[in-house]
C-alpha cells in the first residue's frame, strides 16, 4: 500500500509491502529491508537494510516519533487520502491552531487582554505560575481573541483551555 | 563523626547527599511530602518521615515539622541539600538552638552572603572587584529606575533573596524596565518570600565562572578552582564544566585567590560556591556566593577526585581539612548536562506526567545523579530537574565526545526532557570549539532547536513505517483480542527460512 | 583511525566496545544470534546483522558468516571481545587475509600464549619464572599421572585449549586423580574442542594477581600495573581490585618488568593480561597470558584514567602509544563486583528468566558494565554474566564502602544473582582487611552464605507483613477483578487525617 | 489476625490488624505502624515504624521475599494452621525433599545410578551441561533412589523431573 510520510516541511512517498515473512519499503528506486520489533510497550527497535534504530512511540495517538533521540513529528497519508487529495480535496485535518491551552498545572496569575482584542504573534497573552516560575504565555499566531474561558487567580489542570485566537 | 543525618531535602541531592552518609556509615532520615511517599530517596534512606501535602510551604518548607522529625529519629545534623531551607539563616539558628548541627555556613555567612546586597557592601571593603549596581536592595520602583538610569543599561534586575535565576530579569530600556521589575518582585516574593530586588550593570560578552571553596573551623580555607557556567537559557545553567576553557592557569590562580578572599571575609564554614562574571578583556567581578552545595557540585568532584559532600560532613562535625590547596589538581575534564523534564520546543514549559520508559547512560567515565524510576510520576509540584549527566574523559574533546554518547544513549519515555536539547549544545561547534559566553543560546538558539529536530530521509521512512507497524499492532490487538508481535522478528525468520532453503 | 568497526561479540563486552567507537566517532556494525535480535549491543550499534540461530557455533562462533558480515558492511575492523574468537589464531589469520584488521595482537602471539604449554616453554627461556609442570599438552591419563607424582600433589589440571576456569580441577591424591583428568577432557573438549589438558604444581596460599600490557607494532611496550583476581569460585574470578593490598612497589615494578618481558618475548601488540601466581613469601610465577581484553580491565581504567579500548583501537590502526611507563599513575582505588545470573545459595547454578524490575546504581566513582534492561529475558545460551560493577574511590576503605552502598542500591528482580554474594564479600572481615589469597572462598563458604539470609526480627516482620499484604491484594484482584491499591499509601492518609483532626 | 512468621530457624508470633486506613502489627509488646506501598508490580516500599525498606516479592506464588536485597524464605501461618497445630496436627505441607529437578535447561551428559541404588548425601547424581559448564549435580540427603525420569543425552527443560530420592 502507498503512504505518504508528511513532516512540516519535508513529504516522502513510500509503498509498504506487508507480508506473512516481512515487510519490504519501496522507496523510489530503493527497496529497503525493514524489521520493527516492539522491546517495550512504547519502544521499538528497528533494523532497515542492517541500520538499527531505537523509536520511540512516545505519545498514543498523537502523529510523533523519536528516532535515536531526534523528535519526529509527522503525518501517515495511506492511499485513500492521497486520491483524495489527487482530486482536490484537502485531506489533512485542518488543526486549531488558535487554540491556546496549558501544557502543565498551575495558577493563572495575571491576564492582558479581553475578548476582541487583537493580538500579534509573540504578544504576552497571560502570566501562569508553575513550578515556582512565572511563565508567559505569547500569542502563537496574529488574531483576534475570540474566547476567554478562565479567570486570574484561578488554578488550572494540564490541558485546559485558556483561550481562542481568530 | 555523627551516627546519624537527616536530609531536608528531595530528589537527586537527597540521594546525592543519602549515598555519601552510608558510604561513611551514618544513618540517613528521609522526610516526604504526600506526592513524594513513593520518591527514590524515600526507598533509599533508613528511615523516612511523613512531612505534609505536595507543596513545598506545607511540607520541605516547614521548619517545626522538620525540627521535629529530627530530635524524635535523634539525627545529630541535618543536611539542606540546595534549594528550599539551605540559605535560610532562621532555620540554621533553630536546628542549632536544638542542639544539632546545621551542615552549611555558620548563619551570619549565610546572612551576609544570601542577601546580594549585604554582599555586596561586604565586598567593597575588600581587595575583590564588585560589579557596578545598587547597594542597597530595592522595594520601590522609582528608585530603582534612578540607579538603573546612572550606571547605564544595560541593566540587570535580581532578587535580593534568593538564585537560580529566579525573578531575575535583563533590561534593555526605560521603558521595559518599570514592568520588569513588577514581575521580578513577584517572582520573588513567591519563591523566597522577599519582594525586594538589586539592579546591576549588564556585563556585555560576559563568561559566568565560580569557584568551589571549602573551609573548617579551624581557619581553612581552599578553593578547588573554577566551573565554567555559561551556557545558560531563562538565567539558569544547563550545561557546566571544570575546567573552563576561558580560564588561563594566571587567571585561575588570581580567581581561586579572591574567592578565597570572599570566603574569609564571611569567616565561611563548609562547601560554598563564589561566582564571578568575566568579560572578554578577562576583567572579573564577584558576583555572588552561594552558602550551599551547587547543583554542579559533581563537575568539581570528576576533576578533583574529591566527594564535597564527605568534606562537608567532615567539617560539620568539627574535623580539620584533610586537603591542603597545593594537594588540589586537576585530573582530566568533566562536563555536566542538567536533565530538566521540560520541553525545549515549547519555550522550556515543565513537563509532567509518567516516566514510561527509561534507559539511563552508563560506562567509563559516565555518572548519572538523578532521582527517577520507570513507571514514576513526574509531579508538576517541585523543581522540573530529574537529574545530571556528568561525564569525564582525560581532555575535553574525549569529555564532549562522551557526553555525546551518553545523551544519545539516554531515552526517556512518557515526559518531554532536555536530552536532545543538551545534546544539540554539546555537538554545536561553537560550544565544541570553546571558549563561550552567557550570550551562547540567546545567539544559537534557533540553530540549536533546529538541530534538534533534524532528520535525514532515512530516518523519516523508519519514523512513518515504525509509527504504520505500531498503529496496524494497536488495530489487531483491538480487534481480536490477542497480543501483539512483541519480540517477534519477521526479519530474523524471514533470514532464518532462507538459511534453511 | 578506523572509519566503521565490527565488534564479533555479545553482552556487555560489545556494548562496552561500542561505546569507545561512538565516543571516538567510528560507527559500529553489529552482530547477533537469532536468541539477541533485541539484545542491549543490537540497539546500540550503527549497524546490527543475524548470524544464525542461539548456540554459538551456529552464530557467534561462526568464522565465515562474521566475515561475509564485515565485507558486506564495509568494516574496516573486527574488535573480538573476549571469548569467542577473541584468542582464535584462525579467525585471526582469516580476518587479516581478507584486508581488514584483527584488534588483538598478531596471530603468532595467541598461538603462542594461546596455548598454556606452549606458552610454558617460550617463558622457560626468559628470566620470568614459572609454576613447575608439565611442559607438553597430554592426552594420556597415565603419563599425566606419572607427571603428577614426580611434581607432589596437590596439583592442578587445566585445559590447554582454553581458559576461565572451565575445564579446570585440584586434585590431592592418586585416587581421585584419573577420575578429574577424564571430567576436564570432556568439559575442555565440550568448550574449546580439544580435550589436551596439563598438570603443574598447585601453589599453596596463592594470590593471582595479573598485569595489564598494552603494546604498539613500534616496539613499545608498557604495564598498567596489576590488578588482584584472588576472589574466585569455581576457578572463577568474582571479585577484582587495584592495586593488590598484597602488593609492595617494589615487587610492583619486578612483576611489572617481568610483565613486559613476557609481552616482549611473543612481539606482543594491543592490549594483554600477564597472569601470575604469588605465594605467600612474594615468589611469583608466571601463569599464562591473556592475548586479549580482559573481562576486569574496568579497574585498571579507573585507576590510570586511561581508555583500554581506545588504546586497543588506536595501536591496531598502526599508531604509537601517547603514554609512557613513567605517565602510568595509580590514582585511588577500584573494585569490580561481577553479577552473574546465577544462585549463590544453589551452588552458582545458572538463572534464567525476565528481569520484572532493574535498578542499577549510580553516583560518584560507580560504574556499571552491563548489557541489561528492564523486561528483559536472559536467556540460557550464553555466560551468564549480566554485567559489572566498578567502584572507585580515593583509597581502598573508600572503594569497599562504595561498594557496599552500591551493592545495597542494586536491584534485579526476576532472576537470581550475585548480588548478594558479592555483597557478603565485600563486608567480610579478611577481604576488609586484606590481604587474602585464593583460598578466600573455600575457606568462608559458609559464613559467606550465612551472611547473605542473616535478618533481624524486625527484617523477618516486614517480610512477613508485606507477603501477607501482597496476597491480600491478590486475592482481591481475583476476586472483585478490581485492580490493586499500586501508589497509594494508608499511611500516609492516616497520618494526614491526624494532621487535619 | 495472629499469624506466626516462619523461617528455617526462626518463628515469629504476630497480630495483623488491618483497618480501613492503616495496617498495625502487635509484635509481643511492640505496636508497630506498618505502610507497603507497591512501586512496580513485584516491589513494594514499606515503612515500619518509619523505617524504610525495600521488599520484593520476586516469584509469586513462592513464599520467598527480600528486604532491602536480602533473601527470605519464609511461611506464614494463619490462625487456622496455628489452631490446627495446637490440636496435634502439622499444618505444613511436607515438601518433597528427595525431588530432583533440573534449575536451568541442559543436556544429561552421565547419570551415575541405577534406580535402588543407595547414595549419601552430596555424593554426585548426575552431570549435566548447561551454559557450557558441566555441572555435576549432588544428593540433597541420604537415601535410596526411586525413580529416574531421564537418559543420558537427553535434552531437558528448567524444572524437569530427574530422579526421586527414597
Amino acid at each position: 500500500m502507498k503512504y505518504e510520510i508528511n513532516t512540516i516541511d519535508q513529504a516522502i512517498q513510500i509503498e509498504i509491502l506487508p507480508d506473512k515473512e516481512k515487510i519490504m519499503i519501496q522507496q523510489g528506486k530503493n527497496k529497503l529491508m525493514f524489521d520493527a520489533v516492539r522491546v517495550q510497550p512504547e519502544m521499538y527497535s528497528v533494523l532497515m537494510n542492517n541500520r538499527s534504530f531505537v523509536v520511540g512511540v512516545c505519545s498514543m495517538g498523537k502523529n510523533r516519533v523519536t528516532v535515536n533521540g531526534t523528535p519526529i513529528s509527522l503525518q501517515l497519508l495511506d492511499a485513500v487520502h492521497l486520491h483524495l487529495r489527487e482530486l482536490g480535496w484537502e485531506s489533512m485535518q485542518e488543526t486549531k491552531a488558535g487554540l491556546i491551552e496549558t501544557q502543565i498545572p498551575g495558577l493563572i496569575t495575571q491576564i492582558f487582554h479581553q475578548v476582541g482584542d487583537m493580538v500579534n504573534e509573540g504578544e504576552p497573552l497571560f502570566l501562569m505560575e508553575a513550578m515556582k516560575m512565572e511563565n508567559e504565555i505569547k500569542a502563537p499566531l496574529t488574531g483576534r481573541i475570540s474566547k476567554i474561558s478562565v479567570k486570574e487567580g484561578q488554578t488550572v489542570d494540564k490541558g485546559t483551555n485558556i483561550m481562542e485566537i481568530g | 563523626m555523627f551516627k546519624k543525618i537527616l536530609v531536608a531535602n528531595r530528589g537527586e541531592i537527597a540521594l546525592r547527599v543519602m549515598r555519601t552518609c552510608r558510604e561513611l556509615n551514618i544513618e540517613t532520615v528521609a522526610v516526604f511530602s504526600e506526592a513524594d511517599r513513593t520518591a527514590p530517596h524515600v526507598l533509599f534512606a533508613d528511615e523516612a518521615y511523613y512531612l505534609g501535602p505536595a507543596p513545598s510551604n506545607e511540607s520541605y518548607l516547614r521548619h517545626d515539622k522538620i525540627l521535629e522529625i529530627a530530635l524524635q529519629s535523634h539525627a545529630e545534623a541535618i543536611h539542606p541539600g540546595y534549594g528550599f531551607l539551605s540559605e535560610n539563616t532562621e532555620f540554621a539558628r533553630r536546628v542549632a538552638e536544638a542542639g544539632m548541627v546545621f551542615i552549611g555556613p555558620p548563619a551570619s555567612a549565610i546572612k551576609t552572603m544570601g542577601d546580594k546586597t549585604m554582599a555586596r557592601q561586604a565586598m567593597l571593603q575588600t581587595d575583590v572587584p564588585v560589579v557596578p549596581g545598587t547597594e542597597e536592595p530595592i522595594d520601590n520602583v522609582e528608585e530603582a529606575l534612578a540607579v538603573a538610569k546612572t550606571i547605564g543599561f544595560p541593566v540587570l534586575i535580581k532578587a535580593a533573596g534568593g538564585g537560580g535565576g529566579k525573578g531575575m530579569r535583563i533590561v534593555n530600556n526605560t521603558q521595559t524596565f518599570i514592568d520588569a521589575v513588577g514581575k521580578a518582585q513577584r517572582e520573588s516574593k513567591s519563591a523566597f518570600g522577599d519582594s525586594r530586588v538589586y539592579i546591576e550593570k549588564y556585563l556585555e560578552e560576559p563568561h559566568h565562572i565560580e569557584f568551589q571553596i571549602l573551609a573548617d573551623e579551624h581557619g581553612n580555607i581552599i578553593h578547588l578552582n573554577e566551573r565554567e557556567c555559561s551556557i545558560q537559557r531563562r538565567y539558569q545553567k544547563v550545561i557546566e564544566e571544570s575546567p573552563s576553557p576561558f580560564i588561563d592557569q594566571d587567571l585561575r590562580d588570581r580567581m581561586g585567590k579572591a574567592a578565597v578572599e570572599t570566603a574569609r571575609k564571611c569567616d565561611y564554614v563548609g562547601a560554598g560556591t563564589v561566582e564571578f562574571l568575566v568579560d572578554k578583556h578577562k576583567n572579573f567581578y564577584f558576583l555572588e556566593m552561594n552558602t550551599r552545595l551547587q547543583v554542579e557540585h559533581p563537575v568539581t568532584e570528576m576533576v578533583t577526585g574529591i566527594d564535597l559532600v564527605a568534606e562537608q560532613i567532615r567539617v560539620a562535625s568539627g574535623l580539620p581539612l584533610e586537603i591542603k590547596q597545593e594537594d588540589v589538581k586537576i585530573y582530566g575534564h568533566a562536563i555536566e548536562c542538567r536533565i530538566y523534564a521540560e520541553d525545549a520546543a515549547q519555550d522550556f514549559t515543565p513537563s509532567t506526567g509518567k516516566i514510561v520508559m527509561l534507559q539511563i547512560p552508563d560506562g567509563a567515565g559516565t555518572r548519572f545523579d538523578g532521582a527517577i524510576r520507570q513507571d514514576m510520576e513526574i509531579t508538576p509540584y517541585y523543581d522540573p530537574m530529574l537529574g545530571k549527566l556528568i561525564c569525564w574523559a582525560k581532555d575535553r574533546e574525549g569529555a564532549l565526545n562522551r557526553s555525546e554518547r551518553a545523551l544519545r544513549e539516554f531515552y526517556i519515555g512518557g515526559i518531554e526532557t532536555t536530552i536532545q536539547f543538551c545534546r544539540a549544545v554539546i555537538r554545536h561547534p561553537v560550544f565544541r570549539q570553546g571558549p563561550y559566553d552567557t550570550h551562547f543560546y540567546t545567539q544559537f538558539q534557533k540553530a540549536l532547536h533546529a538541530d534538534i529536530t533534524r532528520a535525514t530521509e532515512d530516518v523519516l521512512v523508519v519514523a512513518g513505517a515504525t509509527l504504520y507497524q505500531h498503529k496496524e499492532q494497536l488495530k489487531h490487538i483491538s480487534e481480536s483480542g490477542k497480543s501483539d508481535r512483541k519480540g517477534r522478528s519477521n526479519w530474523v525468520r524471514a533470514q532464518m527460512g532462507r538459511e534453511q532453503s
